[in-house]
């Protein structure tokens, strides 16, 4: 088949990429072989223009067993146990089928982590959807949701953490990521690199369909000679057998029979087979006749594209094949030996007794092209919004529709739909800063949240970078965590755009500044581009997945109020930042402005004045302050506790909007007893940290002088009847 | 106490219940789905979990293993058997209990902490709940809303072989606090001999203050005198 | 030779997954909906030419596995 | 006036629960099965005369609710 520009241009190929396709080869590629560029050599795969920049974040400390460049990060958590994990993206095909694309993109995410000989010990999601109005939004929320709950109830790991937003931006681009922690014996990590020849390299798993061949639809009808009807086709997940593969895989890790393992993920076969090889520096070589095919016919090209779930390439040591086949018949699973490591250096696909595809292993990974794409700097709109000029409105009836608004309103109808306490592990669950998962039967316990701020980064990708790792730093520590280390998701726009492009690089510079001057490492992560459509761009969301460590049991702490009649003191100062705030937002619709500023040195000093106070035993509660300011974490720590606050306005106060709705960062609220108060205060003095003492909690009533009054019972329900409503039920 | 826990490729709950068996002093053995043969038990656990992808029926292809031949003759022959969750869907399956457990009312899948009342104590399982004790449990299923004709009804309540329903924190028992659309709320049933239990809600997952609450403990301690 | 096989709840038996799908397109307002039940459909292909014993090892499949006498019933058609 | 809707998913679409359920048959010795799928069966009841007007509400049906027209087909039946 002669491969014409029509062919390259839907392999998404450009002219350039081809003609250097061309030149490695030293010929014409065949068809199956600008299959297997193409996939090798797109964004997904190749990370060909966020690379320069990525490079650029921190990755290493103390703790930091592997940082990214494995299927998941791995860090140290003391006694030899590891915890390994990682987020990634499923923005498109959740778009397009969202149970599957959700569910899927949970199943790709949790081999990632097993694969590393991790067992799955938590699941979170970030997941993006357009306007509550926008006709599309209600099926796709609904689909993702029950996606997510369906794969993570069915393989039996807790869904404990996540985030749920609403935004035009995602209307015609819905952001679905996934985030998987797992538990691994720090002696016992396992990696993707090959080593030695002729080693038997092993496929496990389900069979190869032709699921979501990417995008080949056009392609595939016309390669075949009996073009019959083949539509490229959604993957569908099936958790049974993904549970079953993973039992099989860590069963198998207990013996010392795995060189090196590999999921199948993006471009299955060919990447998975590919990169082993690379980082192997070998070569590698499969006989697809061998590959156990779901449908009959099925091509060459349709084997090594098909993205079918529930797969994994393994090379073994020899003389195990016995023992590791037996292990994969126990659970039902095919186990074939379809190739063996080479000294060759080149992928080389054999079908029907003819060699089909020869490519050198280096053209498809180290000489993929790369990018140093063209990006500008944010231009600010540099008027900043005055108070005074905005229109006016109540502050209770403000509060009123920020509390019962999508964003704000409580996700229990989110996180109901997952199962958060198999295991048995699941201290606290959904709802809090950061959920928090006990060491099977051990004293220790780590914090995992996820976090994003598409407006701030909007508006000033550099602060919103910092700020996003700072709010995941901050929510590790209010539950008396150590932050350990961050995984990232960064979805963004078309990068050949300049100003997307800028945002990008901007953001991650950002992100790099805030996580070195925290010493908060990133080991692991996923780039997402072209969300959007056309030249309609989603804000850039990048979404930061932390996990921190608790070495004592009894220094948890959550955000519901203990008792009434406590403290409430707020750490840190509140210049009333309004600018990008949900005040401003949603009430005054004003978009411009620039997100609050952040300042570093703060930010650690408060956050480990807070870990020390969380640490000492002297505090009931902690609550960090995010987006809606003091009076929305005040809400949240009532609504969560059903004890209600009398606040009064602090007498330097210039404005009560400014002061309760303002974002600035670096805050958090924590609630005191009486009789611990000077004690607190001279340690807040000692240690030169700004507080301000607030109120009281009490019974029943949520109070603030004379501006607002309702019944936490109330609030509750206020906080909890959007989505019952949405979704047109009457409870 | 000897107890076994029946392990099918997709139990996800076996652990936890093993955990909570050993810590509550049972010497605990798993048994894995394909064995002929089981350990000498005097209690046997069906785990939760979704044990062949609960594809076709929740705990039908289950109900169908080698292993639970042997479940079967054990509990005619008088060993307690527990089935929680998916265990409980399988024991429906084997014929073991009556009734059908059917998509939850609303259709999607439910997890939270729910109150039961201990609406029967006069068995194995729940001796040491008293009557009318209100505990708060956890559920997770797909299919839990339980089903059974009328004269099967009646003879679960004349019988007192309905241990738990489903409530709210002051006992109320009602359309309102029934998460699943259960009939009259049952969150779990007894057979007639009242060896054979199960139930819905997760007691293995409350059996600890730090992950929850310790309202489970009372159903193993039972079942120990 | 292939078969279906079409399973539904028996009359008595609640339906939550028809009543919701029911309550929902009646609620998208399509009113002439008087009634709705949801059941499973199976396609089976055997390898075996003798209808009569196709049939009954089809028949056998559907009292060991397939459906739950107790709450179902079951018809088999060949197609 | 009544129809069934027959819900299958499209050829080559991944079908994990006939999978199991063909791999469980297959175990219970049940060798002359060659090949299963499982999809849905739905029955609706109109109050409405007219069969083609019947039969076009059902159609709308299916688009709007029924069918996830990504990976599956439907057929629509009188019966
Ligand atoms: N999709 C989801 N999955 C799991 N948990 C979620 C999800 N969406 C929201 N949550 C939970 O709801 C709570 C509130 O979310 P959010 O307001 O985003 O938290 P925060 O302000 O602390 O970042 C968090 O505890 C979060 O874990
Ligand atoms: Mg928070």
């Amino acid at each position: 088949m002669k491969i014409t520009k029509e062919i390259i241009d839907f392999h998404g190929l450009k002219s350039e990429e081809y003609s250097k396709i061309k030149l490695l080869l030293n010929r014409e590629p065949n068809i199956l072989e600008l299959g297997i560029f193409s996939a090798m050599w797109n964004e997904h795969c190749s990370y060909k223009s966020s690379k320069v920049h990525l490079k650029k974040l921190p990755i290493k400390n103390k703790n930091v067993i592997q940082g990214p460049g494995e299927n998941a990060g791995v860090i140290d958590i003391g006694d030899d146990d590891a915890v390994v994990f990682k987020i990634e993206s499923h923005n498109h095909p959740s778009f397009i089928e969202p149970y599957q694309g959700a569910a899927t993109g949970v199943g790709g995410i949790l081999r990632d982590v097993f694969t590393m000989g991790a067992r799955p010990i938590a699941l979170l999601n970030s997941i993006h959807f357009g306007d509550p109005k926008n006709k599309k939004t209600k099926n796709l929320l609904n689909g993702v949701v029950s996606g997510i709950g369906g794969y993570g109830n069915c393989i039996g790991i807790p869904t404990v953490a996540g985030e749920t937003k609403f935004n035009s931006t995602y209307n015609e681009n819905i952001l679905v990521n996934a985030m998987a922690v797992g538990l691994a014996d720090k002696k016992r990590i396992f990696y993707s690199k090959a080593k030695g020849i002729n080693k038997p390299v092993v496929y496990v798993g389900s069979k190869t369909g032709r699921d979501g061949i990417h995008g080949a639809s056009m392609a595939s009808a016309e390669f075949d000679e009996n073009s019959e009807d083949k539509k490229p086709t959604v993957q569908v997940g099936d958790p049974f057998t993904e549970k079953l593969l993973m039992e099989a895989c860590l069963e198998l890790m207990k013996k010392d029979s795995i060189i090196s393992i590999q999921d199948m993920g993006a471009a299955g076969l060919t990447s998975s087979s590919v990169e082993m090889a690379f980082k192997g520096n070998l070569g590698i070589e499969l006989d697809l006749d061998k590959v156990p095919c779901r449908e009959d016919n099925m091509s060459p090209y349709e084997m090594m594209l098909s993205e079918s779930q529930e797969r994994m390439l393994i090379i073994l040591e020899d003389g195990k094949e016995n023992e590791a086949s037996e292990i994969f018949k126990k659970w039902d699973l095919d186990f074939v030996i379809i190739g063996k490591t080479t000294n060759s250096k080149n992928l080389s696909l054999k079908f029907k007794n003819e060699i089909v595809a020869t490519i050198p292993i280096n053209a498809l990974s180290s000489n993929a092209p790369l990018y140093d794409r063209k990006w500008t700097k944010k231009k600010f709109k540099s008027k900043k919004v005055k108070f005074k000029d905005l229109k006016k409105i109540s502050f209770d009836e403000a509060f009123f529709k920020i509390i019962s608004s999508p964003n704000q309103s409580n996700k229990k109808w989110v996180t109901e739909q997952y199962d958060q306490m198999v295991m048995g592990d699941t201290i606290e669950r959904s709802g809090t800063d950061a959920a928090i998962i006990k060491i099977h039967n051990k004293d220790k316990a780590i914090a995992v949240t996820v976090d994003s701020s598409a407006n701030y980064c909007k508006s000033f990708p550099l602060n919103g970078g910092k700020q996003i790792v700072c709010e995941s730093w901050r929510n590790l520590i209010s539950v008396g965590a150590k932050p350990i280390a961050i995984t990232n998701c960064l979805n963004f726009g078309n990068p050949e755009n300049p100003e997307i492009m800028g945002e990008f690089a901007e953001n991650i510079l950002g992100i790099k500044e805030a996580c070195e001057f925290l010493d908060y490492p990133v080991v692991s992560g996923n780039v997402s581009f072209y969300n959007g459509t056309n030249n309609n761009n989603i804000y850039p969301t990048p979404v930061i997945g932390g996990v921190g460590l608790i070495k004592n049991l009894n220094k948890i702490q959550n955000h519901r109020f203990k008792k009434t009649g406590s403290n409430i003191v707020v750490v840190g100062k509140t210049f009333g930042h309004l600018d990008q705030s949900v005040f401003i937002n949603q009430i005054h619709n004003l978009h411009d402005g620039m997100p609050p500023d952040v300042n570093l040195l703060n930010e650690k000093n408060n956050g480990e004045m807070v870990f020390k106070l969380i640490n000492t035993g002297i505090i009931n509660s902690v609550h960090d302050v995010s987006t809606g300011g003091i009076i929305l974490a005040l809400a949240e720590m009532s609504i969560s506790s059903q004890i209600g606050i009398k606040i009064n306005k602090p007498k330097k106060l210039t404005n009560i909007f400014e002061y309760f709705f303002g974002e600035d960062q670096s805050r958090y609220i924590i609630e005191v007893d009486k009789k611990n108060y000077s004690k607190l205060e001279s340690l807040f003095k000692e240690n030169n940290i700004y507080f301000d003492n607030i109120g009281t909690t009490q019974n029943e009533y949520f109070e603030l002088d004379n501006d607002l009054k309702i019944n936490v019972k109330e609030l509750y329900e206020l906080n909890n009847k959007w989505y019952n409503q949405f979704n047109g039920l009457n409870n | 106490m000897n107890s076994s826990v029946i392990v099918f490729p997709g139990s996800n709950c076996d652990r936890d219940i093993a955990t909570a068996l050993t810590k509550l002093q049972f010497k605990n053995k798993m048994v894995w789905h394909k064995d002929n043969e089981l350990p000498k038990s005097d209690l046997i656990v069906i785990p939760g979990g979704f044990s062949y992808g609960d594809y076709l029926r929740s705990g039908a292809i289950a109900a169908k293993s080698n292993i639970l031949n042997e479940v079967i003759k054990a509990a005619n022959s008088g060993c307690l058997i527990l089935g929680i969750c998916n265990g409980f869907q399988i024991l429906i399956e084997t014929g073991l209990l009556k009734g059908a457990l059917l998509r939850n009312k609303d259709l999607k899948f439910i997890s939270k902490d729910v109150y039961l009342k201990v609406t029967n104590n006069n068995n194995k399982f729940c001796k040491n709940y008293k009557k009318n004790n209100i505990i708060r449990l956890n559920i997770a299923h797909n299919e839990g809303n339980y089903f059974t004709q009328k004269d099967h009804l009646k003879e679960l309540e004349d019988k007192e072989l309905i241990p738990f329903k489903y409530c709210n924190k002051n006992g109320l028992i009602n359309d309102s606090t029934n998460p699943n659309g259960s009939i009259n709320n049952i969150a779990g049933i007894l057979n007639n001999g009242k060896n054979i239990l199960g139930m819905m809600p997760h007691p293995e997952r409350m059996i600890d203050n730090l992950i929850s609450n310790t309202d489970g403990i009372g159903l193993f301690t039972s079942i120990l005198n | 030779m292939k078969f279906a096989v079409i399973i539904t709840l028996k009359k008595d038996v609640l339906d939550p997954q028809g009543k919701v799908i029911e309550q929902t397109l009646q609620n998208m307002g399509i009113n002439s909906l008087k009634n709705l039940r949801q059941g499973k459909y199976i396609e089976i292909e055997l390898n075996e030419s003798d209808e009569k014993k196709a049939k009954s090892a089809i028949e056998n499949m559907c009292k060991k596995l397939l459906v739950n006498l107790i709450i179902e019933q079951y018809k088999i058609i060949k197609i």
